[in-house]
């Protein structure tokens, strides 16, 4: 045990020109506050680390670029202080390869949600994955189609009531790193929005990492999926996240369950693979003789 | 393809996908991103091929919408980018040109048409998709749609694409039919110095005053450029001047306004078409793509034999050149839209003419293109008539 | 960092039980400390009870066990200031527990080794200053009846493996145990692993060896970065009210329950004192409400209450 | 301008009789002799075995309509093929059949000629070649194209180590109707 296992790194604020402490203020278009999302959404949480990861990594604001699709998770481009881009329903990441492969300078982060992602998109996030283009995909999985009010998800737990399930969610669900990872996502982990600290450092492993990085941030419907299904307060749900998460700090260590899919946290997979523009680009030149 | 010996080394024999192609790159194409499909397959190899020779990027997506999506992208990044379909494909490229529509950004889709609805007739010629092209996505908007009716023309009418897309900040479609997107032609391609090519007109000055979707005097906004310092929002939802989201009705109705008169109020730049025999013609035939060149044989057949036939070929199918035409049809005793669908282009016809003058069409949709005796058949019909 | 010791005599007593503590976090093997003291202590045959906390290890957590043996022993646990032994395993931990050290006659046995513990600070806010480690060795020595704070783990890294630093301890304890040396010798091989048998025994040795050499020479220390002048922590909570949307997230998930609703339902800070700066608050706000900024300041500029609420 | 300013060429047989790389061999001799050429074929999914043709609209100028209304000269390398240009074939045009594979010509106000084309193709030791075969016979029926601009254009065509190849076989066919 020596303090280098301490993931947690908040600076202090600059004494001697040294680089400032986070402050969300300076990341955010303070003029669309407060913002549209409902009271205890976790997806505000998983923004704040998002944040924080970006802040820490020094990443400039023009050169960062934020690609949402359709849903709750969609509108948080907005809010980011960054080129920002709130595509259609399920595409962002065929945007955000196009802006990529145009842009092979920005830093390209997708926020995507279950249904976004998995469902409509679920196409281009194999794709994605496959292509192994350096983008950070961000996937919030609150479990059920919020922005339309409600409805079954492609990880919406069993036996979960939505208002397309009246009777009871009976459809198995997605294990979105399981797929990301299966189709060649060279860095997948999952963090829930409790362990702040830890979805931070996971966001920030991915964002750094080349190549195309998925990180399933395991967020809170509360007002919606949380009340038809009275999974309890905003704080209940928050707290409830930790009765199976046991966090990380190792990077190794084997995870518990969460929900109901016995699913792990952390980083689950990193590998080393080609990235596609730089691969594609050597490639070219290799047989063009440049 | 290899330049024909013996003749000027712009003197080519090309096919017209790939002309489409080597008139994209001429025009500053730098991104392609496409999916396979029939009969524009080509056109997506060619770029294959010449897009890493120019620093420029080829991606096959996983489909016709991410194909649509990146293209799109690679437009936000601020690189010229193109991409290519038919039918089936450009149906599911809809929602996204929707969205290339709303947030205004400049790209081109070529759409190579083959029989339709659905599978249809992949291999066979059609000029089924006019109103696609034209109301193919949801909701009121405007478009540019370019129909070339050669191999020349498709070289210069992608690049004609490209210009407008910039300019006027919006998708272009390029449509045209299998029968032209096949066809190997002699052409002359222009030496590249005297291509005239348009650049998108960038964002300047302080970014703290910078309102993304406030027009300049001609009705278009300049375009930020990511890492230029802007740090605007793009979304597909109606936006204010500031890029941001609303729904007061006062405010929707001026920024959709905007939109629409983007278009409208550049139609004279805009609108092009060609005039065959025009100026005495009792029989006006308005036709575009394969059709327009049957039809052109038609007009010739007919003036050998004393009839007085014209033909108005619209370059821009949208917006269509309505003032042309109507003054054309003032003069004319009878309108006819020959053209390879069950009648689509004739319902713009009707509607413009207005029951000023009777309009009639010639329709085929079995896969076959209009042959000329076709149309001189018709022509005859009636002047007897 | 200077070893330093201080004589002492026996420590067991004849008559009531014996009480030895022994902390140390995760992984540095206070388990297996304990466990040869209470077979010892078997092999007297005296009564034991040893209580422990213990499976932090991957946390990097505290660790500690609490052995009493004597004739008869009823608690497990020993109480505030009963403690005949404490001995730590690292630095700090052992501070954190001398308060259970008997006054007047306790021995206090530790290594300087510090790790500083992520979470284990009262003061959460990372890189803050870590106030009860601030005294030197010297000082903490000095403040206790009998101490013996050998460098232990230098020692060890020294013999060839780090991990053996528990082992010099017990050489040092046995020292100060009325049990007989060959006893220690004859249970040390039940508890180590038999590769490392061999240098377990020789640190043994050099645990017993150390408390019979001289006093090293004081020299100053600076191992421990210490404020220049007294220096504490202003943490100040800015609270966006206007953006607040109630879900109560930040009140109930305080550890310090320092937040509450107000009669509008926004946050406010109701318990300044309480409030160590830990930014959990700031952390799971999903509306960006609160800020939380921490400054060390001179004590002197410190307001009335700890932590200050900044309304906006 | 009119279609009497120019002509049509049709080749037309099976899928993989290489009627398309001979209408390319054929389109790259005439543009070097500065005419237009426009050339399309038929495009189905079923390119082998099914109906195959590839058509040459020449002109001096670019045709007005560049899709095929009449032919002025037509190969048939097999008779399915037949069908597809009846009614199409203009007067005094020429038509050149294989004598094998069409043994039943079409017939009408046009010149018919059936000739040992794949026979001759097998003789040079590739039956792949009876379609430059063919161009070679064309050509010096139809005096639109000499053998020597013919050959130039094989030779820009054709990769290199088919290419003497395709030339003995274009003499071959040239010779087959000279003699």
């Amino acid at each position: 045990m020596v303090e280098s296992a301490m993931p947690l790194k908040i600076r202090q604020k600059s004494v001697d020109g040294a680089r400032d402490e986070f402050e969300i203020r300076d990341y955010l278009r303070l003029d669309l506050f407060p913002h549209f999302l409902c009271p205890g959404c976790g997806h505000g949480i998983a923004l704040r680390a998002l944040l924080w990861a970006i802040h820490d990594l020094d990443i400039e604001k023009d050169q960062l670029a934020i690609v949402s699709g359709i849903g709750c998770s969609g509108r948080l481009s907005a809010y980011v202080d960054a080129n920002t881009f709130h595509t259609t329903h399920g595409r962002p990441l065929a945007f955000a390869a196009g802006l990529k492969l145009a842009r092979p300078d920005l830093h390209v982060i997708v926020i995507t949600g279950d249904g976004d992602c998995l469902a409509i998109g679920g196409n281009h996030l194999i794709h994605a994955a496959r292509r192994n283009l350096d983008i950070t995909c961000i996937m919030m999985n609150n479990e059920v189609y919020g922005m339309t009010g409600g409805q079954v998800s492609p990880t919406t737990s069993l036996d979960r009531f939505t208002t397309t399930t009246p009777m009871g969610n009976q459809e198995p669900g997605f294990d979105a790193c399981a797929l990301a990872k299966g189709a060649g996502a060279t860095f997948v982990g999952r963090e829930v929005t409790l362990q702040t600290t830890a979805l931070k450092n996971l966001m920030q492993e991915g964002l750094v990492h080349k190549g195309f990085s998925f990180v399933e941030v395991i967020s809170d419907c509360t007002e919606i999926y949380g009340r038809k299904n009275d999974l309890g307060s905003s704080p209940e749900m928050v707290l409830s996240q930790k009765r199976s998460v046991l966090p990380r700090f190792d990077g190794t260590a084997v995870d518990k369950p969460f929900r109901a899919g016995n699913w792990e946290t952390g980083i689950l997979s990193r590998q080393e693979r080609p990235e596609y523009y730089s691969a594609y680009r050597a490639h070219c030149h290799k047989v063009l003789g440049k | 393809m290899s330049p024909v010996p013996g003749n000027s080394p712009q003197l080519q024999s090309l096919q017209g996908n790939q002309a489409c192609a080597l008139g994209a790159i001429a025009a500053g194409c730098r991104l392609f991103a496409g999916y396979p499909i029939t009969p524009s397959s080509e056109i997506a190899e060619r770029m294959s091929k010449e897009l890493p020779r120019v620093d420029g990027v080829f991606v096959q997506m996983e489909d016709e919408i991410a194909s649509m999506a990146a293209c799109l992208g690679g437009s936000l990044g601020g690189v010229k980018s193109m991409t290519a379909t038919s039918g089936p494909g450009f149906s599911l490229k809809q929602e996204n040109i929707g969205y290339g529509i709303q947030a205004e950004i400049p790209c081109v889709v070529i759409n190579v048409m083959r029989g339709g609805p659905s599978t249809g007739m992949p291999t066979r010629p059609a000029q089924g998709d006019v109103m696609q092209a034209r109301w193919g996505t949801h909701g009121d908007h405007p478009i540019i749609v370019l129909t070339p009716s050669s191999v020349q023309e498709i070289y210069q009418q992608t690049i004609q694409a490209f210009n407008f897309s910039e300019t006027y900040r919006i998708p272009v479609i390029v449509l045209y039919d299998e029968a032209i997107g096949h066809l190997v032609d002699t052409v002359e391609l222009p030496d590249p110095k005297d291509i005239e090519t348009t650049d998108r007109k960038w964002a300047t000055g302080p970014a703290e005053d910078y309102l993304p979707y406030a027009p300049d005097k001609d009705g278009i906004p300049p375009m930020p450029r990511p890492g230029d310092g802007y740090r605007t929002h793009t979304t597909g939802l109606t936006h204010l001047e500031t890029g941001f989201p609303t729904q007061v009705p006062d405010d929707v109705t001026r920024v959709t306004s905007r939109l629409l008169d983007k278009i409208e109020n550049h139609r004279d730049e805009i609108e092009q078409y060609e005039l065959l025999s025009c100026g005495d013609a009792d029989i006006l035939i308005v036709a575009f793509g394969i059709t327009a060149r049957a039809s052109e044989r038609a007009v010739n057949m007919a003036r050998d034999k004393g009839i007085k036939a014209g033909l108005l070929r619209p370059v821009t199918l949208w917006p269509f050149p309505e003032k042309a035409l109507q003054e054309l049809a003032g003069h004319a005793k009878h309108v006819l839209v020959p053209e390879m669908n069950a009648g689509q282009l004739i319902l713009e016809i009707e509607r413009l003419c207005a029951g000023s003058v009777p309009v009639s069409g010639i329709n085929r949709f079995d896969g076959e293109t209009i042959k000329p005796n076709e149309v001189l058949a018709k022509i005859e019909e009636l002047n007897n008539g | 960092m200077n070893a330093k010791k201080k004589s002492a005599k026996s420590v067991v007593a004849v008559s009531g039980p014996t009480n030895v503590l022994i902390v140390g976090v995760g992984g540095q093997g206070v388990i297996m400390v304990s466990k040869i003291l209470a077979r010892l202590s078997q092999m007297q045959g005296l009564q034991v009870k040893q209580s422990e906390v213990h499976g932090m290890a991957k946390r990097g957590g505290s660790v500690f066990s609490h052995i009493r043996f004597g004739e008869e022993v009823w608690s497990p646990t020993i109480p505030m200031g009963e403690a005949d032994v404490v001995l730590g395993l690292e630095w700090a931990e052992g501070l954190r527990w001398l308060r259970y050290l008997k006054p007047g006659s306790g021995t206090f046995i530790s290594d300087t080794k510090r790790i500083v513990p992520p979470f284990s600070c009262r003061d959460r806010h990372h890189d803050a200053l870590h106030g009860y480690a601030h005294h030197t060795v010297a000082e903490i020595v000095k403040q206790v009846p009998s101490a013996y704070a050998p460098n232990a783990t230098g020692m060890a890294i020294e013999l060839g493996n780090e991990r053996v630093a528990n082992t010099i301890l017990l050489g040092v304890l046995s020292t100060v145990m009325d049990f007989p040396a060959e006893d220690w010798l004859q249970v040390l091989p039940e508890f180590v692993p038999p590769k490392t048998l061999e240098t377990n025994l020789k640190a043994f040795e050099a645990g017993r060896h150390w408390t019979t050499q001289p006093p090293v020479p004081e020299v100053q220390e600076q191992a421990v970065p210490q404020p220049q002048a007294p220096m504490r922590r202003q943490v100040s909570l800015e609270i966006t009210g206007e953006w607040c949307k109630s879900c109560d997230i930040c009140v109930k998930m305080c550890p310090e329950r320092c937040l509450a609703l107000d009669d509008h339902q926004i946050v406010e800070l109701v318990k300044p004192n309480a409030c160590t700066g830990c930014r959990v608050c700031e952390w799971l706000c999903p509306d960006f409400v609160i800020a939380v900024h921490v400054d060390v300041v001179p004590l002197e500029a410190v307001s009335a209450d700890t932590t200050t609420e900044v309304r906006i | 301008m009119s279609k009497t300013d120019g002509y049509e060429i049709r080749l037309s047989g099976t899928g993989g009789q290489g009627l398309g790389l001979g209408g390319k061999m054929l389109a790259a001799a005439l543009s070097s002799e500065g005419l237009h050429v426009a050339q399309s074929q038929s495009y189905e999914p079923t390119s082998r075995g099914g109906m195959s043709r590839s058509d040459l609209v020449v002109s001096r100028q670019t045709a007005d309509y560049p899709l095929a209304t009449g032919l002025d000269y037509l190969l048939i390398l097999d008779k399915r093929a037949i069908s597809i240009s009846e009614g199409m074939i203009n007067k005094d045009a020429v038509v050149l059949v294989d004598e094998e594979l069409v043994p039943d010509p079409p017939s009408g106000h046009f010149k018919v000629h059936a000739l040992p084309l794949s026979r001759t193709a097998i003789s040079l030791g590739n039956l792949r070649v009876t379609n430059v075969v063919s161009l070679g016979a064309l050509i010096a029926l139809g005096d639109f194209c000499s053998i020597e601009t013919m050959e130039a254009a094989i030779k820009q065509v054709t990769p290199k180590k088919y290419a003497q190849m395709n030339l003995d076989a274009v003499r071959a066919g040239y010779e087959l109707v000279q003699h």
